[in-house]
């Protein structure tokens, strides 16, 4: 049984990855295992210059889920580059590298600095980012912008570039094809669905960005419609995520047509969350009669396709 | 490697009004060396509770590790309801403690508030086993609420201050080392912000203080539970809270 | 302490009131509690004809959560109100009807003909049943589709309208101020986010209709964040509900800025919500420091235009 | 006046592979005089399992119901963890059951397969209380997923039928019914659908059968569990599973 998956930029050895900004830049987790195990490592937003985000409180819990508002804080994309990236290039891993910015001008320059640096395989454009005021949500509700945008970023970028959906939208597909359209070569959804926890006793939002970012179990069966609809109109592989806790998790991701599943709010809990789904996989894999990843990707539609197929003929 | 680990219950007990004290006992109990340090602790079955909840270290001895919480939500309701003998899962020791090596016969004062009180415990142990003399200050919100008095008196003199005056002095931590004037070398101080915003503007000494803050990791990687660091020090301007604390020397860090 | 709220067209002797489509038509439910200690009661979607609704399994679980596809079966308008209202006018208990319908020809009709029957308290605009393949989901998605329906049916219908919203969009205000421009004389949100559960084994969605509408707790956050939004730009009132299961709930969903709270997914698994929420509101007002309903509407964002306000000056 | 009751357990064991027996008690057991009625059972702890699950009514002795149930996901595999002593909230009894009363002296042949055998015990015991003779052909996936043979067999003659052949008659309980040509006066039948089917077109006698469709409510408020009626009979076209069944009387359902 292999693992292995071949996606634009990523070779990799097996399907889950962590998802961005669940893994920081890796140090963290790589006190719990070798960062070999994993298919690829998405790391933290880069913007131009140093974000430090939002007030705290920045996170909270809900029910199988929680939110979070963290606002991009990160040291800038120079920063990341010459701090942070080399340490995971000790490892034999792909890394991704998730742009954000407010302004065309910002992904631009974010993306090409990354892409020029020459360490990172491919580009996951953080479109749909709900916690910064300006910027980031617009482009990931406006099917025009975000092609546009992608474009943009397509022409300064050498390595692949994954556009991240954002599912606070009434219709993922036209999204999803626009940024087909304009060059993107592969999607990763979903991002976060906009939401709020109030303290009964202030009376008030109990982030101090008011809203934030729905993740964790709670969403994931919004993650597997969109998915499963994303990957029956485009062309271009999926990276699926969105309340992946447990190997059955993995495999519905890859049967509504994911190729690539990512990892976020789970590593909190289970520090070793991507490593134990990773050793899980082939068993069950087998056990559901599958003797690849390639088999399982997208089945849940074409299953019905070739069923319809057959009683057509 | 850092590693999850089922510690396994040997005590839960009543302690104060809501006020519990758990004992628990497993490998990682030999590496909480450091008071300050703190267990990422994982509540409920399933899902439901995505979140871990930290709670200090507040004492190690006999290989068990004791922590001491209030009840407040979930998490909090459900480990009083942990009967002994089952395991809690946790990440331990997290993050970085007092640093208390290097502080040897001097006269140390701690302050703490309500759940503050718990890690001062284990470093007043620590602090003693080095000699220092120590002086306790401790706030309650009211007399039933108070918990540890007779076990800092064994270490040194312990002063209680209650909200409502039902014991002690009426008032704030503050006021009694007002009231007081201890003559002491540095202070170590952990509780709630207000508190500990009040502690080190009446305070002229060197301390250090433990801070809280909601967490999603733990351990660094989400950047959930950042506060802000004194510019004077490093440009970068925040530290998190998770990994390069939760102690930090009092001048680091800019309370909200 | 009085839990009295007064809606358009509602005396509620409380603000409690189960969600339409999951009580049915209130018999099974009287089978349980006296129905007199609602607020009020929402039936079942109508119709202008009978619907069979879709083939099942039409419900499964998520985390937190539940699925649930029926289709809008119900025996159509008619029926419902020779049928089934009169058992309902025995209790001293305000009727909402949810009205739905594929065309703006068959909302008019039902909204028409239950306006007519002089037998209820009010119209619940069910614009955003995600279940049906044609209407339903356009009407909820476009706010110009939206207002046109909302002012027809207001020219046919004596009886208030409340519009019931859908999350599956980018901006819930703009929705929101357009039914309310419209004529609309309250909301009712949220209804379910799309989502879809695969069975692994089959390796296909466990609802024959393979999409369903998301409800239960998993889906509360998005609900308190649409109802703040929302709450704080229009100047009608709103009927919040969203995986409400105890008494905090409620209250959160006031001080977000409902004016009354409906019940859904939570009867099913506790027939006796209701009425133990009613019963618990009282203690929890007053542990919280409100003297009644009215004071706790909309608090989470009146705090802070007033602290602002002070700031101000 | 319905409510939910916690009901006690007195027993929990495993009867066959992945098969358990649970036995509960409480006041609402004096109520399931009607086999073929089911609990409405909630499982877990908390909402992350917002839906209950419905169990047939297996027995009811000594002021105990018992059901039998399969671990096929969560809520069965919690059940089987469950300790004697604990409670298990339900809804019971819900649903209309077989219609036994009128049936006296007859030859009442009961067809069941896997989970499906469970309320068809209880059945076999009000029908032989009222003077039926009774046979019962049951079927399982193989040899160690049998239960309740001998049960069966102290109320009549029981033959059993496998996929695999491992034990009785290989094939499905309509094998062994075409075998033994046995002369009935009705049937009563559960299982899966597909075995429904088979037995609904190999017998011309009247028959009574049980259906299983995933539920909401359980109560006939939600509309999840409905089934085609048959159209001659009236004009509404559909079932609640939940409320008007799970027994319908053969010729008034249509199966999907
Ligand atoms: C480093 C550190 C050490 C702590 N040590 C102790 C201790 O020794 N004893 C003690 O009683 N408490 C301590 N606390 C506070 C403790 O973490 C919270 O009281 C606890 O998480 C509440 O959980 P709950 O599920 O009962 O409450 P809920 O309100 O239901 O929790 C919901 C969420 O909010 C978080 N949360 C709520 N209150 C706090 C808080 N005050 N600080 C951080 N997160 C919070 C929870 O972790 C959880 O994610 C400490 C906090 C930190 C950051
Ligand atoms: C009227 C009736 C009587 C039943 N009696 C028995 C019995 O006596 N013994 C027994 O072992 N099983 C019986 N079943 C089937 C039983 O309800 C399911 O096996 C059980 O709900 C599975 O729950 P789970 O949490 O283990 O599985 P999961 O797959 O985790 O359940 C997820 C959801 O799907 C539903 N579900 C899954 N499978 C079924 C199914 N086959 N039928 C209905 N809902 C399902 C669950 O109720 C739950 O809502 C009966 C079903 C019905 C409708
Ligand atoms: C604390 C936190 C921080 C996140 N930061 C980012 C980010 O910087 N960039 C991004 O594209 N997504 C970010 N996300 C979204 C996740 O990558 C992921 O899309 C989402 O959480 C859904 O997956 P999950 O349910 O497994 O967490 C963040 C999520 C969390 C919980
Ligand atoms: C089984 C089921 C059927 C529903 N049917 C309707 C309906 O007919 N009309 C409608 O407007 N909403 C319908 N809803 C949506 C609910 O009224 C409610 O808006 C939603 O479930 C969120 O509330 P909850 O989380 O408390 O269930 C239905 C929900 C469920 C679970
Ligand atoms: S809690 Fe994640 S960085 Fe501190
Ligand atoms: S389960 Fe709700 S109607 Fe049958």
């Amino acid at each position: 049984m292999t693992l292995f998956v071949q996606l634009p930029g990523l070779s990799l050895r097996n399907p889950i990855l962590p998802a961005s900004g669940c893994f920081g830049f890796g140090r963290e987790y790589s006190q719990f295992y070798d960062l070999n195990k994993l298919g690829a490592i998405t790391i933290k937003a880069a913007t131009g210059e140093a974000r430090f985000g939002n007030t705290t409180p920045r996170v909270a819990e809900t029910s199988s889920g929680m939110l979070n508002a963290i606002g991009l804080q990160n040291p800038g994309v120079e920063k990341i580059i010459s701090d942070e990236i080399p340490f995971l290039e000790q490892y034999d891993t792909p890394i991704i590298a998730n742009v954000a910015g407010s302004t065309e001008e910002e992904y631009e320059y974010v993306a090409k600095t990354l892409s020029d640096s020459g360490k990172v395989s491919a580009l996951e454009l953080n479109i749909s980012c709900p916690n910064v005021k300006e910027g980031g949500i617009q482009f990931g509700t406006d099917p025009t912008l975000a092609a546009s945008l992608t474009k943009r970023v397509k022409e300064v970028s050498s390595v692949p570039i994954y556009v991240k959906l954002s599912p606070n939208t009434s219709d993922i597909k036209e999204m999803a094809m626009a940024v087909e359209a304009a060059g993107a070569d592969g999607l990763s959804m979903i991002n976060t669905l906009v939401g709020m926890k109030l303290d009964i006793g202030t009376g008030e939002p109990i982030l101090s960005n008011s809203t934030g970012g729905l993740s964790g179990p709670a969403i994931k069966p919004v993650a597997i419609r969109m998915i499963y609809e994303v990957s029956q109109v485009v062309n271009i592989p999926i990276i699926g995520m969105g309340g992946v806790t447990c190997k059955e998790d993995v495999l519905e991701f890859l049967l509504a047509g994911a190729s690539a599943v990512a990892v976020g709010t789970a590593n909190f809990r289970n520090p070793l969350i991507c490593p134990e789904l990773i050793d899980a996989l082939p068993e069950l894999l087998d056990q559901y009669g599958y003797s690849s990843i390639e088999e399982c990707i997208g089945r849940s539609w074409k299953n019905a396709r070739q069923s319809a197929a057959i009683s057509r003929t | 490697m850092l590693t999850k680990e089922d510690l396994i219950i040997v005590d839960n007990i009543q302690i104060a009004r809501d006020t519990y004290e758990m004992k628990l006992t497993g490998d990682c109990v030999q590496r909480m060396t450091e008071p300050g340090q703190f267990l990422h602790v994982q509540v409920g079955d399933g899902w439901e509770h995505a979140l871990r909840r930290p709670l200090s270290i507040a004492n190690v001895e006999d290989d068990c590790v004791s922590i001491v919480y209030k009840v407040i939500g979930f998490g909090t309701e459900w480990l009083a309801k942990q009967p002994v003998g089952k395991t809690i899962n946790v990440l331990a020791p997290l993050g970085n403690g007092f640093s208390y090596e290097g502080v040897k016969n001097q006269h140390v004062l701690l302050l703490g508030g309500g759940v503050g009180v718990p890690p001062l415990y284990y470093l007043a142990r620590k602090l003693k086993e080095r000699g220092n003399s120590i002086t306790t200050v401790l706030g309650f919100q009211t007399k039933e609420s108070i918990f540890y008095e007779e076990k800092f008196q064994k270490l040194g003199s312990c002063y209680i201050a209650t909200d409502d005056g039902s014991y002690g002095t009426k008032g704030f931590v503050t006021d009694v080392v007002k009231e007081c004037a201890f003559s002491v070398d540095q202070y170590f101080s952990c509780g709630p912000t207000p508190m500990l915003k009040a502690v080190i503007q009446s305070m002229s000494i060197p301390g250090h203080i433990s801070l809280e803050e909601r967490m999603g990791c733990g351990v660094g990687a989400c950047f959930a539970c950042v506060c802000e660091a004194n510019n004077d020090i490093d440009v970068k301007g925040y530290r998190k809270i998770c990994q390069d604390g939760p102690v930090f020397p009092a001048s680091e860090v800019v309370l909200p």
